[in-house]
């Protein structure tokens, strides 16, 4: 067990070197340059030239990609071109938002979707099975930046009962948490319920058709023993795994809804980073991106031992 | 039909009475079984031929503008009012249409593609299996959307490249698709039974294997389809979408935001538009997906 | 739990916090906030002393002599020297166009003793208050002598300063948020508060600059009561904005943002001034504001290089562009040699104040029968798209749409995008005219107003046949914020001192 | 160890459970189709009946529709009774037939991989119809899980409750369904292919310890196969299936010494038989195969297999007559040659 | 029989090894699978082998492994006398019209979307055996010639029921004129009624083209009626070989001994009396030490847990690895094992 989770850690790496490549060769390879963006509005080619030596713009590619590496490899991510800030602090101030955004909508996804899933399923083919998965392809079809529009105006500018934007600590108290995330988590949260709930009835309707779900039924169990005992179990793991991916994709939609909500989280730290050409920024934050990915399936995969026992590492 | 009616079961109920029905029945009763399909095709090929009539539909040029005629409301002149730069909303929204399900359809094209020949090489040749899958999930792992923008913002901003910069975060999840189908496919036994009477491996590859990936693609590609529509919006809306002179529908909604509370026809129509397509599309491939293959659900679980 | 913080919301994020590293704008706010200039402007844009107590000038106008004020401090508790001030001031000059036109004319400029220090120059030179107020592009800021010893190439991140706010970097949050401190020990001079100028007096415990990117949002919020303060509202929204009883809006800087069509003045076809007066004959500047969402109110059709609203604006020479004339440009097109050659313009997608009126202007050339083909990117990719001097087939551009502060307008001098000195240091699209230039070289000895309005009238005649830009119209920097905030000036920039929140 | 001779049925036993016209359609969006067409047994007291046919004559739809749990949709019983005790169960709310479920009819099912859950321990889902049914305490439940494993002559019991279906080997996993069928003590063991998927060797494991387990609870058994071998076995009785119906219902004996169906005997000569000489017999085997359902011909199902099938057969289906009194058989063409009549009185 | 004896053997397999690799974590040592533990017999010419065993065994490993789907660990396939193993993809072409296989699931083994005619035609194309009408010609002739007919050309195998399937697999097989087929269990798909019809059909081609037979299979009853000799496998060994009659009359191992006694006899007068054989079938990714059978065998002995027992010849052409019988050398004493 121990053995396998180091295992697979080891296995990020040569995910993220690939990571690693494909990043610094999209960033260095493609116009624009962050020297002119530093320099100012007004800035004259002579500054913005002063500013590439003195950021290592001159430099050969190759040896920009192996110093950058070799830091990376010694555990630094680098600095901010701009703020001069580290990027592993950059990384670590935005991240709480993030998470509990992720979480949040997570939560609440899980709630809503997996038990819509289990009833559609249980009930396929009646009304209540189309009603039902009929507003998860609506709601899976809504770009969120116009769901989320819809709740600012609705709750936040007419009706004034939550704040339009921003982002409290779950330190500052549940309630201003709650308060600032609510929005944002639904704007994303119906999207990945949506997912989440489609998939959920299509595990449950392979499980539902099993024989040991005969078997259940014909020790004369009840249907809610039936759905959430002996299927739900079952359904478990194409759930999980739609989660996971849900939490990837999820990554996405972030972007989004960060901006919406100006969210100090990272999808916007990448983006700003990304139009400013920040690049240790966009490099250290795709990295982290890749190993969060590898963490993120890896938790999937312990997660798998959870649910069905004939996994095992 | 003959390949999809063999994935419905391999032990089809034919029924009696079905030998007597007339046409219109069958097609009748077709629709009663794939609602979904109906349903979506329906209003796919109406939002499909609105765009393409577009010219015949509007008297106006989308590009024509009039800034001292902006943000109008609707009126018998411009229908669906004006914009910004007092362009027609009527008319953008119907060649928005175009350049979206452009994009929609370029990504779903090129994307399964890409990851077909991709996921058959991977699927089949083990000694460049490692490596292929190798650069997929490096690529996985780069969420989307933000490879998408790095892409668009840091080279030339075109429809071009706003269609490969969707490309390329859905090609690892084809190509795993078509992968897994491979594996799964070269262990029948009508792929040993090709081996041993001789197939060459190509053929092995195009007449057993590939046609397997048919429907399981056809039914990711309008995922893809309508998933690069919503992406391109997104990208439209962080600025770092399709050139703004194409009025694409993200273009549009983009565009629009800044006024949702001065004249919020100017989103709301390519908005509903742009959801109304997502969602037929989606619904063509929810349906597609049930017709085609229900254990394919499972084939759709293992593509990340 | 007493304490008052004033959150704003800034037209950009913070990036880099030396002024002197950047010419950007926001760095230029946050220099206000935290550290203190010799001179400053006045709300009619008259520098007068700020940092300095007193200073006496020679009857020969060579030898300046400047006295700074007492209790000066730094945020750590050191005094202000005369030592930092002329380090400062030094590496300041060495980036700065004007800074650098008076360290030309200088001979000495060093302390002479704690808080005195003496500017000896070799020639007159009429600016020298001017410059030491300077607030566009670079401001010379007053640092620590140890930070303004450090190559101006070299970003400094460590902020200590003398102003009336304390940067709290600890709870820097680049991109999401701005954290000052009033500074306890600010002591402000005795005169009122007059646009920079006058006593700055932190009447907050707190100033936050809070991040939001999406200026719908922004707006939602300040209406919403989360924000006090919103810096350079969306245009669109500013007629709402001033419906809404809770909010004022306020002119910062009444001269605001001049717009300026750049065609590459190095490649075809803008290389032949023919083909740019064929450019400006396209202009129809009302059109072009309208299309950027600048309210009617707001916006001002300007014909002066030197800006409208400055003492020196003329609009000599500039009576054939005052009309959209398709025809005359056509013709004009023709007899440059334009061909159908493609024309590249380049158009920020993310500043809407500039890349709606660029579509509008790319309809306008295409209607007189041009080949153009907009790019958009975002601006980051356009300041270094710009930099490129090649024709369009190796990544070169025919023209873009910028703004400049009408502030630095004012002067020759100061205006950057005049120069024309057919040096490789000037502005994007490189402007080359001896006539030009020579006008402008002649301001630095231009002494009297008379003798500067006569040059002024000339230079907007010949800049009206060289066009290194095309003018297209002025429009206020405005900030719309809560009713609550008291003491709101018009100081140009959007400075937080002298601001108080009342409380209902 | 086993005991080799069948228990005949007394003369009048008592019917533990019945099946009288049993009618079961499917009905899909393309229409509606039979399965089974009239399906009439009984199961009495103690006894081993045994139902085979060929793959697809509806083996499996008769057994679930026991239990009321034919996959529905398509499937919908449409006719006929099933008595359990003279009670008609088709009748019962669906309470009342989740009561039945696992405690009076029990059913083991083919594949022991996947009829068991794999997510639950054994000992759980041993347990879940204890619980249910016995109202046992979960403490007391467990207990009997054990020794429901020792019965079922799982070795060290008290490990095994604990495992997962998947640490347990294909027989072992058998044991473990007989083991959860028999917990509650049920009247009635449908066995659906119980051995089917498993090895000779295994196969007789486990038909002998459902031969034993038979003598000491005195549980009858509903044995479905389609293995004639296994029936000789097993079975007391036999019912041959064809397309839906009952084409031959006999004592074990009768049916092998003397089957009268063509079908039947179509299935007995297409059996290799194992002997010890070293001659090898020609296989007959029948031609064609079962028609799907929906596709069935008019008149006897078998007759356009049957090579004796006369025109009565094409026209109208016959019916399941007797032909001595433990033996009927549905065939115009046997009927033709036995004089009914006398049929008639020699039963009397 | 005994002129067929007498013929040189088509197929000789000379100590077969195969091991399939346990997918395992990168930190845990490597295991394999010993699928095949070293497996040797012959076939000849117009004769039928069977190969017996319980599931998983290995037959079907022995059988994918003449094909050429598996390459095998270790050992020797030698057909007409050519080492297989040794052979390029180029020159196992013509070895593959020497050999061809009949599948277990006539499902799962027919492409669902090439007509009947493509699937037949299929080996025709590969070989360049016939083009055009000529093809077509051939196509028929298979087709009549398995059972079918000429209107099912054009159909789809999920047009035909299972026997049908299995002839057409049975078809393409005989498409290049193999000397060998390898049918790996082509009738445990099947009903009884359908199996009869193509073990007839089997019979039928052997007398016709005189063609072998490696019978995979595990129905023993079935083995008796197609096979002249019969290879008992047990967790990757042949524990016995011999003529069909000899093993059905006076099997040796105790393996085949109990394998026999447990297959069920289709009267109802002979109802089985001896006690099943205990236990399962050990895993083969760690078998037991010494003979495989041990631990489930009623005269094991000390001997057996520890050596594994060579194959010794009992009687002409009949041998078995025993340890105990060949000490004892009982088998002729021993009665048939059917009551
Ligand atoms: N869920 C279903 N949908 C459609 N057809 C079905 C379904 N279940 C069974 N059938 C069909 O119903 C008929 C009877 O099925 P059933 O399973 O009872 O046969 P069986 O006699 O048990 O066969 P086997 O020996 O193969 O188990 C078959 O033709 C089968 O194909
Ligand atoms: N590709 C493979 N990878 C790993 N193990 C395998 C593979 N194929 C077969 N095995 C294992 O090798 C052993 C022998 O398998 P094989 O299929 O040859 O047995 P078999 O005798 O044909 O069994 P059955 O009667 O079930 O078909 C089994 O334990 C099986 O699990
Ligand atoms: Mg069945
Ligand atoms: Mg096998």
């Amino acid at each position: 067990m121990f053995g396998y989770v180091v295992t697979r850690i080891l296995s990020a790496v040569p995910v993220m070197a690939v990571v690693a490549t494909i990043v610094f060769l999209l960033l260095h390879l493609t116009p624009g340059d962050p020297a002119t963006i530093i320099a100012g509005e007004q800035a004259t080619a002579a500054e913005i030239e002063r500013i590439r030596t003195s950021l290592g713009l001159d430099r050969p590619l190759l040896q920009q990609f192996v110093g950058w590496l070799l830091r990376i490899l010694s555990g630094d991510l680098g600095t901010s071109i701009y703020s001069g800030k580290p990027v592993t602090e950059l990384i670590l101030q935005r991240l709480e938002p993030t998470v509990s955004l992720a979480l949040l909508t997570l939560s609440i996804a899980i709630v809503i979707a997996v038990p819509t899933g289990v009833i559609a399923a249980w009930k396929e083919g009646t009304w209540v099975d189309w009603t039902l998965m009929f507003l998860a392809i609506v709601f899976f079809s809504m770009p969120i930046f116009i769901t989320g529009y819809i709740l600012i105006y609705n709750f936040s500018v007419q009706w004034r009962m939550l704040p339009v934007q921003g982002y409290r600590s779950l330190s500052d108290g549940i309630g201003p948490f709650l308060s600032h995330m609510i929005l944002p988590a639904i704007s994303l949260g119906l999207v990945y319920a949506s997912l989440l709930a489609r998939m959920s009835r299509s595990a449950m309707l392979e499980v539902l058709h099993q024989d040991y779900i005969r078997t259940a039924r014909a020790k004369g169990l009840g249907t809610s023993k039936v759905l959430f005992l002996h299927a739900l179990k079952n359904a478990a793991v194409p759930i999980i795994t739609t989660i996971g991916i849900g939490l990837i994709l999820l990554i996405s939609g972030v972007v989004v809804v960060e901006s919406v909500f100006a969210i100090p989280g990272i999808g916007r730290l990448t983006v700003d980073a990304i139009l400013r050409r920040d690049y240790p920024i966009i490099q250290g934050v795709i990295l982290f991106f890749s190993f969060v990915y590898v963490i993120i399936n890896l938790l999937i995969d312990l997660t798998y031992r959870l649910v069905d026992p004939r996994i095992k590492y | 039909m003959s390949s999809t009616r063999i994935m419905i079961s391999s032990d089809p109920v034919p029924a009696q009475a079905s030998a007597a029905a007339s046409r219109g029945r069958k097609i009748a009763r077709w629709m009663l079984r794939n609602p979904r399909i109906a349903f979506g095709a329906a209003l796919f090929g109406i939002i499909l031929l609105l765009t393409l009539l577009a010219p015949l539909l509007s008297p106006y040029d989308p590009l024509q503008m009039n800034p001292m005629n902006r943000l109008k409301p609707p009126s018998s002149e411009h229908l669906l009012g004006t914009d910004a730069l007092g362009r027609d909303v009527f008319t953008r929204t119907l060649y928005g249409g175009r350049a979206s399900l452009m994009v929609g359809f370029s990504v779903a094209i090129a994307a399964t593609f890409i990851g077909l020949c991709i996921g058959l090489v991977s699927g089949y040749f083990r000694a460049v299996d490692n490596v292929l899958m190798l650069v997929m999930s490096g690529l996985m792992s780069i969420p989307g959307i933000l490879l998408a923008i790095a892409m668009t913002t840091l080279s030339k901003a075109s429809v071009t490249t706003v269609i490969l910069a969707i490309v390329v975060p859905e090609v690892p999840r084809t190509a795993r698709l078509v992968r897994s189908i491979v594996l799964t496919i070269r262990e029948q036994p009508y792929v040993d039974a090709a081996i041993v009477t001789g197939s060459s491996v190509p053929r092995i590859l195009f007449r057993h294997i590939l046609p397997n990936t048919a429907a399981p693609l056809t039914v990711q590609a309008t995922f893809i389809c309508a998933s690069a529509i919503i992406v391109e919006a997104y990208l439209s809306f962080l600025g770092a979408g399709t050139p703004p002179e194409v009025p694409s529908w993200g273009n549009l909604i983009a565009e629009a935001r800044n006024f949702i509370r001065l004249a919020f026809w100017i989103l709301l129509y390519p908005g509903l538009l742009l959801g109304l397509t997502v969602l037929s599309v989606n619904l063509l491939g929810d349906g597609l997906r049930d017709l085609l293959d229900p254990r394919l659900a499972r084939q759709m679980k293992a593509r990340s | 739990a007493d304490e008052t913080t004033l959150k704003a919301v800034m037209f950009t994020d913070l990036a880099i916090t030396d002024p002197t590293f950047t010419a950007s704008t926001i760095t230029s706010n946050f220099g206000f906030m935290v550290y203190d200039t010799l001179f400053a402007l006045d709300s009619k844009g008259e520098p007068k002393p700020q940092m300095v107590d007193k200073f006496e000038k020679s009857a020969d106008g060579l030898t300046w002599t400047f006295t700074l004020r007492d209790g000066l401090k730094w945020h750590d508790g050191t005094p202000v020297t005369a030592d930092d001030a002329v380090a400062s001031i030094k590496r300041w000059a060495k980036v700065d166009s004007l800074g650098k036109a008076l360290m030309g004319a200088t001979t000495s400029f060093e302390p002479v003793d704690q808080k005195t220090f003496k500017l000896v120059l070799s020639k007159p030179f009429p600016l020298v208050l001017e410059a030491f107020a300077k607030t566009s592009a670079y401001t010379p800021f007053i640092y620590q002598k140890s930070f303004a010893e450090t190559a101006p190439s070299q970003a400094k991140t460590k902020v200590v300063g003398s102003g009336p706010f304390i940067f709290l970097d600890e709870e820097w949050r680049p991109g999401n948020k701005v954290v000052f401190r009033k500074n306890p020990n600010y002591v402000p001079r005795s005169d009122p508060q007059d646009g920079l100028a006058g006593a700055k007096v932190p009447k907050v415990d707190k100033v936050e600059w809070i991040t939001i990117s999406d200026p719908n949002t922004a707006i939602a919020a300040l209406q919403n009561g989360e924000i006090h303060y919103l810096d350079n509202p969306l245009m669109d929204l500013v007629p709402m904005l001033e419906k809404d009883p809770d909010l004022k809006v306020l002119r910062i800087d009444p001269m605001g943002q001049s717009g300026m069509i750049r065609p590459n003045h190095m490649q075809k076809p803008f290389s032949d001034p023919k083909a740019r007066l064929g450019l400006a004959k396209l202009v129809d500047q009302a059109m072009l504001g309208a299309a950027g969402g600048v309210p009617q109110n707001y916006f001002t059709a300007c014909y002066s290089f030197l800006g409208c609203g400055t003492p020196l604006s003329t609009e000599r020479g500039a009576d054939g562009f005052k009309k959209q004339n398709v025809a005359e440009a056509k013709e004009l097109f023709a007899s440059a040699g334009y061909k159908g050659e493609k024309i590249v313009v380049l158009q920020p997608t993310d500043v809407p104040v500039l890349s709606n009126p660029t579509e509008a202007l790319v309809q306008a050339m295409r209607s007189a029968g041009l080949n153009v083909e907009a790019q958009a990117m975002d601006w980051g990719t356009l300041t270094s798209r710009r930099t490129n001097k090649g024709p369009v087939g190796e990544g070169g551009w025919s023209l873009f749409l910028t703004t400049g502060f009408t502030s630095g307008f004012g002067s020759p001098l100061t205006h950057t995008y005049l120069q024309s000195s057919c040096e490789v240091g000037t502005a994007a699209g490189w402007p080359c005219d001896k006539e030009l230039q020579g006008i402008i070289d002649q301001f630095q000895t231009a002494a009297t107003r008379d003798e500067q309005k006569q040059l002024a009238d000339k230079l907007n005649e010949v800049a009206y046949k060289v066009l290194p830009y095309v003018p297209y119209g002025q429009m206020p920097v405005l900030a719309a914020y809560r009713n609550e905030l008291k003491g709101v000036q018009a100081s140009g920039i959007g400075v937080f001192y002298g601001i108080s929140i009342a409380k209902e | 160890m086993i005991p080799s001779s069948p228990t005949l049925p007394l003369s009048e036993p008592d019917t533990v459970l019945e099946v009288r016209d049993l009618q079961v359609q499917f009905e899909t969006i393309d229409g509606v189709a039979p399965v089974l067409e009239g399906l009439s047994y009984k199961l009495h007291a103690g006894e081993t009946l045994a139902i085979v046919g060929e793959s697809g004559c509806g083996k499996t739809i008769g057994a679930l529709s026991l239990l009321r749990l034919a996959p529905s949709p398509p499937a919908r019983i449409t006719g006929g009774a099933i008595l359990l005790n003279g009670r008609d169960i088709l009748t019962l709310p669906e309470e009342d037939m989740r009561g039945i479920r696992g405690n009076d009819i029990a059913m083991i099912f083919q594949e022991p991989m996947t009829a068991l859950n794999p997510v639950l321990t054994i000992g759980h889902q041993i347990v879940e119809p204890l619980m249910l049914h016995k109202r046992l305490s979960r403490a007391a439940a467990w207990e009997r899980a054990v020794e429901m494993l020792r019965l079922v002559e799982i070795p060290e019991p008290e490990r095994r409750v604990k495992e997962y279906p998947h640490q347990l080997s294909g027989g072992m996993r058998q044991r473990a369904m007989i083991a959860m069928a028999l917990a509650c003590g049920p009247k009635v063991l449908v066995a659906d292919e119980p051995t089917t998927a498993l090895d000779v060797t295994i196969q007789a494991q486990i038909l002998a310890l459902m031969a034993d387990l038979k003598r000491r609870i005195g549980t009858a058994i509903l044995l479905i196969t389609h293995d004639l071998a296994v029936v000789a076995q097993t079975a007391d009785r036999v019912v041959v299936m064809y397309a839906g119906r009952v084409v031959e219902d006999a004592s074990v004996f009768e049916l092998f010494e003397n089957p009268r169906h063509p079908y039947t005997r179509g299935l007995l000569a297409s059996i290799p038989k194992l002997s010890d000489g070293n001659e090898r017999q020609k296989l007959e085997g029948i031609p064609g195969s079962v028609p799907p359902v929906g596709a069935r011909p008019p008149g006897c199902t078998f007759a356009p297999r049957c090579t004796l099938a006369i025109d009565a057969c094409r026209q109208s289906v016959p019916a399941l007559d007797s032909v001595s009194p433990t033996h009927k058989v549905a065939c115009w063409a046997v009927m033709d040659k036995t004089s009914k009549k006398e049929l008639e009185r020699a039963i009397v | 029989m005994s002129e067929l004896s007498s013929s040189p053997p088509l197929l000789q397999v000379d100590d077969l090894i195969v091991r399939y690799p346990v997918k395992k974590g990168l930190l845990q040592p490597r295991k394999h699978v010993h699928a095949v533990n070293g497996v040797s017999f012959t076939v000849r010419r117009g004769e039928t082998l069977a190969l017996v065993g319980e599931s998983g065994c290995g037959k079907t490993t022995v059988g994918r492994s003449i094909m050429r789907l598996v390459r095998p660990s270790s050992g020797a396939i030698r057909v007409d006398g050519i080492d297989v193993a040794s052979l390029s993809r180029r020159q196992l072409k013509p070895y593959r019209r020497k050999i061809q296989m009949v599948f277990q699931d006539p499902y799962a083994s027919l492409n669902p979307r090439m007509t009947a005619g493509e699937i037949i035609g299929e080996p025709l194309g590969n070989f360049g055996i016939a083009h055009g009408a000529d093809r077509e010609s051939r196509i028929m002739s298979l087709l009549e010639r398995v059972g079918l007919g000429r209107s099912h050309f054009h159909r789809y195998p999920h047009e035909f029921s299972g026997g049908q399937r299995q002839r057409l697999g049975i078809a393409r097989a005989l498409a290049v004129e193999p000397s060998l087929i390898v049918g790996d269990e082509p009738l445990s798909a099947l009903d009884v009624s359908v199996q009869a019809q193509i073990v007839n059909l089997l019979d039928h081609l052997q007398q016709e083209f005189g063609l072998s037979y490696l019978f995979i299979a595990h129905d023993l009853a079935v083995v008796q009626q197609i096979s002249h000799r019969v290879a008992v496998m047990y967790l990757g060994r042949i524990v016995e070989i011999g003529e069909t009659a000899d093993i059905f009359r006076a099997p040796i191992h105790p393996y085949t001994q109990a394998l026999l006694a447990a297959v069920p006899l289709p009267d109802p007068r002979k109802r089985r009396t001896i006690e099943p054989l205990r236990g399962e079938v050990p895993s083969p990714i760690s078998p037991p030490s010494g003979c495989a059978f041990h631990p489930r065998c009623p005269l094991a002995e000390d001997r057996c847990r520890r050596e594994v027992p060579r194959a010794q010849e009992f009687q002409a052409g009949h041998f078995a690895a025993c340890h105990v019988m060949a000490r004892n050398n009982q088998y002729a004493a021993l009665q048939p094992v059917t009551a």
